[in-house]
């Protein structure tokens, strides 16, 4: 079937202008074809015999279909009208094609041609609208039963299937940018009386059911640490007030916030046998009075703060799209607060404290954030922030960097497990460690040699 | 004494509502550094040197005066 | 009516009766023999740029069957002598502005067979890109400023290229061609007024094939006699047998002259026919089979051919020798665009703000 | 606003207009002014009053009344290497020429795969406001917003009326200049700037925190009105000029969204379909998580412009009308 015009997609074959066997000319009208707009001749662009009439008058194909085989003009073969129900062939070779086609194509048995096809693509039979709207419903078409012809899913199938699922609770009528901060500041919609139209919930709804006074939805100044315990409240009265809590969970929940949003981490993680460093531990405590105990923390720390030195990439900041090293190695602790919150203040210069004094600088550090006795330089200055949730029984940590630091070490718990040692299955402690990062200042090859750091300087613990 | 002990180092806690054998490092969430400095509080008053692998016993208020009781002789 | 008209056309292309002349309706061009001596060589030239387009023609109407090629393809089969004689008249230097049945006008242009046959194919060897397709080819290397599918549409552009030429003081000429069609539009009685108000040098050709697509000219006209009607703006017009190529090639080089002397805007109404239908295929039932064979006698390539052979300027193996060279040139530009590559999608956006574009060479 | 000839320091929108042609037809000899009634009368609207003492007939050129034709000819003359100002009376009769801005002007340079660049400026009045009833007062540079292949610019301050021809003149591609009829006397000291003026993006004339009142051109005083009106009752609103609304500068839309978490779009426009609607479906796009409030529009009334003073008045958005629209946003 030839295009005979922009916007013909098919044609209807109406007569055949010569018969088999005629001899034609190029340019002889061969055939009338009737389209959306006309009746049109159709000519022929070869010289030869009309070998093989395809279609039959009264037989719609689409554009492309071969409707006849011309051949050599000599030749005399024997023909044959087409078949007489048409169908339409995949071929795409042209019309009038002068050389034979593939096999005639055999009359169409059976179904539709439609509801063949569908049949074909997949053993569940169901038209893309209602694929698509059984996949954005979430509806598993393979368990569905078809009410449609032959078995088929249709769209009331689908719409029944949502309409059966337990119905959802109610959606709370919010704008979305008060949808987006109740989220940020951990407020349930659901319990937010709305002022605005037709008693929507709007961002200031939001922020009166926050708790304590409005939070800045603007990130703190860079450099500057988010959380300052008040330094005033006596030691006694350690359990901060719900005022303060809830004011440092909304200060948590605003940088955290603009950490997850603005940076993009990369996690990396790994085992570090902790054998040859809980040996060492043992046995520098059996030897120390009571009072000079180590923790495992503190060769962690110290680990930590080494292979900083050693990768000086992560220690540091990224202020204005660009990094800065830090000035020394402060480890920041993470440190939970009683009564809920976090901080975590700096361990100065921690690559050069001996154990000793890294944990004594650690108790006392820790009881200090305890008890809102921090220094400004403590608040502020941590060049990479460690975590270790080992004490709560996690394995592993995956935290949320500290803006504008790049780096966050986790150490999880430190665990006995099965490991292949020397060939032979042994039991070893371990401890996992992680590290966030920030993919704007490095990458994964660099913080990789930063966590291959960590576990070499553990080997180590005597010179640690 | 052992209330005494975790109350230096929580001072906030409500140690009189312990019972004698509630596990009180996971009831007053001490991590290991609470833990140790319990651990020195302790030691320092009964005089007793309480090893590491000692410490771990220390889990109740009545295992750690047992503790305690057997090692003041 | 029309069959009538037609024979009369046939007979005696262009005289447009004396009481309806102006006094800036010069006497047709065709009633004089051809001026210039016969030169077997520039005829031979003639014959071979109308073949090329024929042939070309041909081709895509069988590339046109086969889908290779699609949208609207508006063939220029029988007025061939209109785009070649015209062209003579020119030189590298002038503009042209044509329409959308402008495959003739490019290939005269020079612009080559690989480059529009690429076009038709959409890719990007093409002489728009493979951005125009059939009814937009452009060279700007050729001030060929393309095919305009807006009936009359290109004749405010071709008054500027003008005005633009004649304000940088310029002997350039704009020739801009368009159809019997577009002396219904506004745009056209605009230009006119225009150009002839302010003396532009714009030469405008007016390819009078008889129908606006489907109709007639005098069921679209009033007034059927076009150079009268154009000559009533204050321009030199005349109406010229557009089938006889050496014929419109002395009607365009004298309008040409005119112009260039400063004379002002020039119209030639070309009286010619479109043997097929008017984009690509349609039922034809607005002309009669008889019309069409009577203009299908005056064939413009049999005209020449037969002048030359009588005149014993050619004989059947040098229109042999011709035909096989079109077609082989043909047949490499339809090789070229099939392999030709295709633009990639990621280039969708290009060429819609120049800062949007590549550069192009 | 208003006239004051009175003062020397002042400066009238018309004035700077002229002068950004004067300047451009002494610095570029290929630069020349088309239109009707551009030379002896001066300009329909007098912002080329003078020019043709100074430039001559060539340069400032009088047409016939055949939109289609001058604008196509400035097409052509700009494809032949010439810079033309074609100056069309009002929008209303553009649509004679649309034929030759939409189909060659803005689509030359794509059909022709890139060959051939349009360097033309088409200046024209818009909108309403004088009594000029139904055709010679609509907005319809939002249709021609719709178009690829051209830039939409509408000066609605004295700077940009001196200083947006020059760029507008350098750009290889067509640029539309919006001048809407009711800024040509608003006078004031034009101010030299501090920065080039640049094509791409929209200004922030007067900066808030509670609500963005995003507009351009005439309606832009209705919207600094509006904000000082707001202002007295404790809302800060800012007023975001669009300049350029074709390409619009969406970069500018969204930071102030995000400012403001309320939006009131003023357009002279009607409102189907309108400019109005597409700055409107661009926060939709961009900026919903930032919406406190639906956003708000302020448009014409869908009527053809009346004749009667009164009539055109409530057709047309006034300050209380975005005031009105700011307080549902806000309350």
């Amino acid at each position: 079937m030839p295009s005979l015009g922009a916007d013909m997609d098919e044609g209807t074959l109406l007569e055949w202008l010569v018969g088999p066997g005629d001899l034609v000319h190029k340019g002889d009208p061969v055939a009338v074809v009737e389209t959306a707009k006309s009746t049109i001749e159709v000519e022929c662009f070869a010289t030869g015999t009309m070998n093989e009439l395809l279609v039959e008058p009264g037989t719609t194909v689409p554009v492309g279909t071969p409707l006849a085989v011309i051949g050599p003009a000599e030749e005399r073969r024997p023909v044959s009208r087409a078949p007489k129900k048409g169908k339409p062939s995949a071929s795409t070779e042209p019309s009038a094609s002068t050389e034979p086609p593939s096999p005639p194509p055999e009359p169409a048995p059976g179904p539709a041609p439609a509801l063949s096809a569908a049949r074909q693509r997949g053993h569940i039979e169901a038209g893309p609208l209602v694929r698509h709207l059984a996949e954005h419903s979430g509806v598993d078409l393979e368990a569905l039963h078809g009410t449609g012809p032959g078995g088929r899913v249709t769209r009331t199938d689908v719409e029944a299937a949502v309409a059966a699922r337990a119905a959802p609770r109610p959606r709370v009528r919010a704008s979305p940018f008060a949808r987006r901060l109740a989220a940020e500041l951990g407020v349930d919609l659901a319990t937010v009386t709305g002022t605005g139209r037709e008693s929507a919930v709007r961002a200031a709804d939001v922020r009166r059911a926050a708790p304590g006074p409005a939070a800045p939805t603007a990130p703190a100044p860079t450099g500057a640490a988010p959380v300052r315990p008040s330094p005033q409240r006596p030691p006694a009265a350690a359990r901060p007030s719900e005022d303060r809590a809830a004011a440092m969970r909304r200060a948590i929940a605003g940088l955290m916030t603009r950490a997850n949003r603005d940076i993009p981490h990369y996690y990396l993680s790994t085992s570090v046998d902790l054998a040859a460093a809980m040996d060492w531990l043992h046995e520098h405590n059996r030897q120390s009075p009571v009072g000079e105990r180590l923790l495992p923390a503190a060769l962690l720390l110290k680990a930590a703060a080494l292979a900083a030195r050693e990768v000086p990439e992560l220690n540091g900041f990224w202020i204005d799209d660009h990094f800065t090293a830090g000035e020394g190695i402060h480890l920041g602790v993470a440190v939970s607060l009683r009564g809920g919150g976090l901080v975590a203040p700096a361990l100065h210069h921690a690559d050069t404290l001996a154990l000793p004094q890294l944990m004594n600088s650690l108790k006392d550090l820790v009881a200090r954030a305890r008890t809102g006795m921090l220094r400004g330089t403590e608040v502020s200055e941590a060049t990479i922030t460690v975590t270790n949730l080992g004490d709560q029984g996690v394995e592993t940590v995956l935290g949320v960097i500290h803006p504008p630091q790049v780096a966050l070490v986790g150490f999880g718990r430190v665990v006995d497990r099965p490991c292949a040692v020397d060939g032979l299955l042994g039991v070893r402690p371990v401890v996992t460690a992680t590290l966030s990062a920030d993919h704007r200042a490095t990458d994964g090859a660099v913080g990789a040699r930063y966590l291959t750091a960590v576990s070499r300087l553990l080997q180590n613990p005597e010179q640690l | 004494m052992v209330r005494e002990s975790i109350s230096r180092v929580l001072p906030g806690a409500d140690v009189a509502a312990l019972g004698p054998d509630d596990a009180f490092r996971d009831v007053l969430e001490m991590d290991s550094l609470d833990f140790l400095s319990f651990v020195e509080v302790l030691s320092e008053r009964s005089g007793v040197r309480i090893e590491d692998e000692d410490s771990r016993r220390l889990t109740t208020l009545s295992a750690a005066a047992d503790f305690l009781a057997a090692h003041t002789r | 009516m029309s069959a009538a008209r037609a024979t009369r056309t046939r007979k005696d292309p262009a005289p447009p009766k004396s009481g309806k002349e102006t006094t800036t309706t010069r006497r047709s061009a065709s009633t004089e023999a051809p001026a210039r001596q016969p030169d077997t060589g520039h005829r031979t030239d003639l014959l071979e740029s109308m073949l090329r387009i024929r042939h070309f023609e041909e081709r895509c109407v069988e590339l046109y069957s086969a889908a290779k090629i699609r949208g609207f393809v508006h063939l220029y089969i029988g007025e061939e002598a209109v785009a070649v004689g015209v062209n003579e008249a020119l030189t590298p230097e002038d503009a042209v502005v044509s329409t959308y049945r402008e495959h003739g006008h490019a290939l005269a242009r020079g612009i080559t067979a690989d480059a529009v046959m690429a076009e038709m194919y959409g890719r990007t060897t093409g002489c728009s890109g493979g951005r125009g397709g059939s009814m937009h080819l452009f060279d700007a290397s050729r001030r060929f400023y393309g095919g305009n599918a807006i009936v009359a549409g290109g004749l405010p552009l071709a008054a500027g290229l003008a005005l633009a030429d004649r304000m940088r003081e310029r002997t350039n000429v704009t020739c801009c061609f368009f159809g019997d069609g577009a002396f219904a539009e506004g745009e056209f009685h605009e230009t006119a007024n225009l150009a002839a108000l302010w003396k532009l040098p714009v030469l405008l050709v007016c390819e009078n094939n008889r129908y606006a697509m489907g109709t007639a000219l005098e069921r679209h006209e009033a007034q059927t006699d076009l150079a009268m009607r154009a000559a009533s703006y204050g321009m030199v017009a005349w109406a010229v047998d557009g089938m006889d190529v050496e014929v419109v090639e002395q009607a365009a080089r004298r309008a040409v002259e005119g112009i260039r002397a400063g004379t002002g805007p020039h119209f030639l109404e070309l009286r010619t026919y479109r043997f097929r239908a008017h984009s690509m295929y349609d039922p034809d039932r607005y002309r009669d089979r008889t019309e069409i064979e009577r203009w299908k006698s005056r064939d413009p390539i049999s005209l020449l051919t037969d002048r030359m052979r009588d005149n014993g300027e050619l004989g059947d193996k040098d229109v042999a020798t011709i035909e096989q060279r079109i077609t082989a040139e043909i047949d490499r530009a339809v090789e070229a665009a099939e392999q030709a590559p295709e633009e990639p999608v990621e280039h969708l956006l290009h060429h819609v703000t120049s800062s949007s574009a590549e550069a192009v060479s | 606003m208003g006239v004051d000839g009175s003062h020397e320091a002042k400066t009238t929108y018309r004035e700077a207009m002229r002068e950004a042609l004067r300047q451009a037809l002494r610095s570029d000899e290929r630069v020349f002014l088309m239109g009707e009634d551009v030379g002896r009368y001066g300009g329909c609207f007098g912002v080329s009053l003078g020019l043709l003492e100074e430039f001559g007939p060539e340069r400032v050129r009088d047409t016939p009344l055949s939109e289609s034709a001058f604008v196509g000819a400035g097409i052509g003359a700009a494809l032949a290497g010439m810079r033309p100002v074609v100056e069309i009376m009002t929008v209303n009769f553009s649509l004679l020429a649309l034929d030759q801005i939409l189909n060659n002007a803005a689509t030359l340079l794509h059909m022709s795969g890139g060959q051939l660049p349009v360097p033309l400026v088409i200046r024209m009045t818009t909108g309403a406001g004088r009594q000029l009833a139904a055709q010679h007062s609509h907005s319809l540079e939002g249709w021609y917003a719709h178009i690829p292949g051209i830039r939409v610019l509408a000066p609605a301050t004295l700077e940009d009326a001196r200083h947006m021809l020059a760029p507008a003149l350098a750009d290889p591609d067509p640029v539309l200049i919006f001048e809407h009829g009711s800024l040509y006397n608003v006078s004031g000291e034009l101010l030299e700037p501090t920065a080039p003026v640049d094509l791409e993006h929209a200004a922030i004339r007067r900066p808030g925190t509670d609500i963005s009142l995003i507009t351009y051109g005439g309606s832009l005083p209705k919207a600094l009105a509006a904000a000082d009106e707001l202002a007295a009752e404790g809302i800060s609103a800012e007023v975001i000029d669009l300049r350029t609304l074709r390409p619009l500068d969406a970069e500018a839309i969204t930071a102030s969204v995000a400012r403001t978490h309320r939006a009131v779009v003023i357009d002279e426009a009607w409102r189907t379909g309108s400019l109005a609607a597409e700055v409107s479906a661009r926060i939709a796009e961009e900026s919903f998580y930032e919406l406190d409030a639906p956003v708000e529009r302020v448009c014409s009334a869908e009527v053809p412009m009346p004749y009667a003073r009164r009539l055109e008045e409530a057709a047309l958005p006034q300050p209380a009308d975005i005031v009105a629209a700011a307080h549902r946003a806000v309350n």
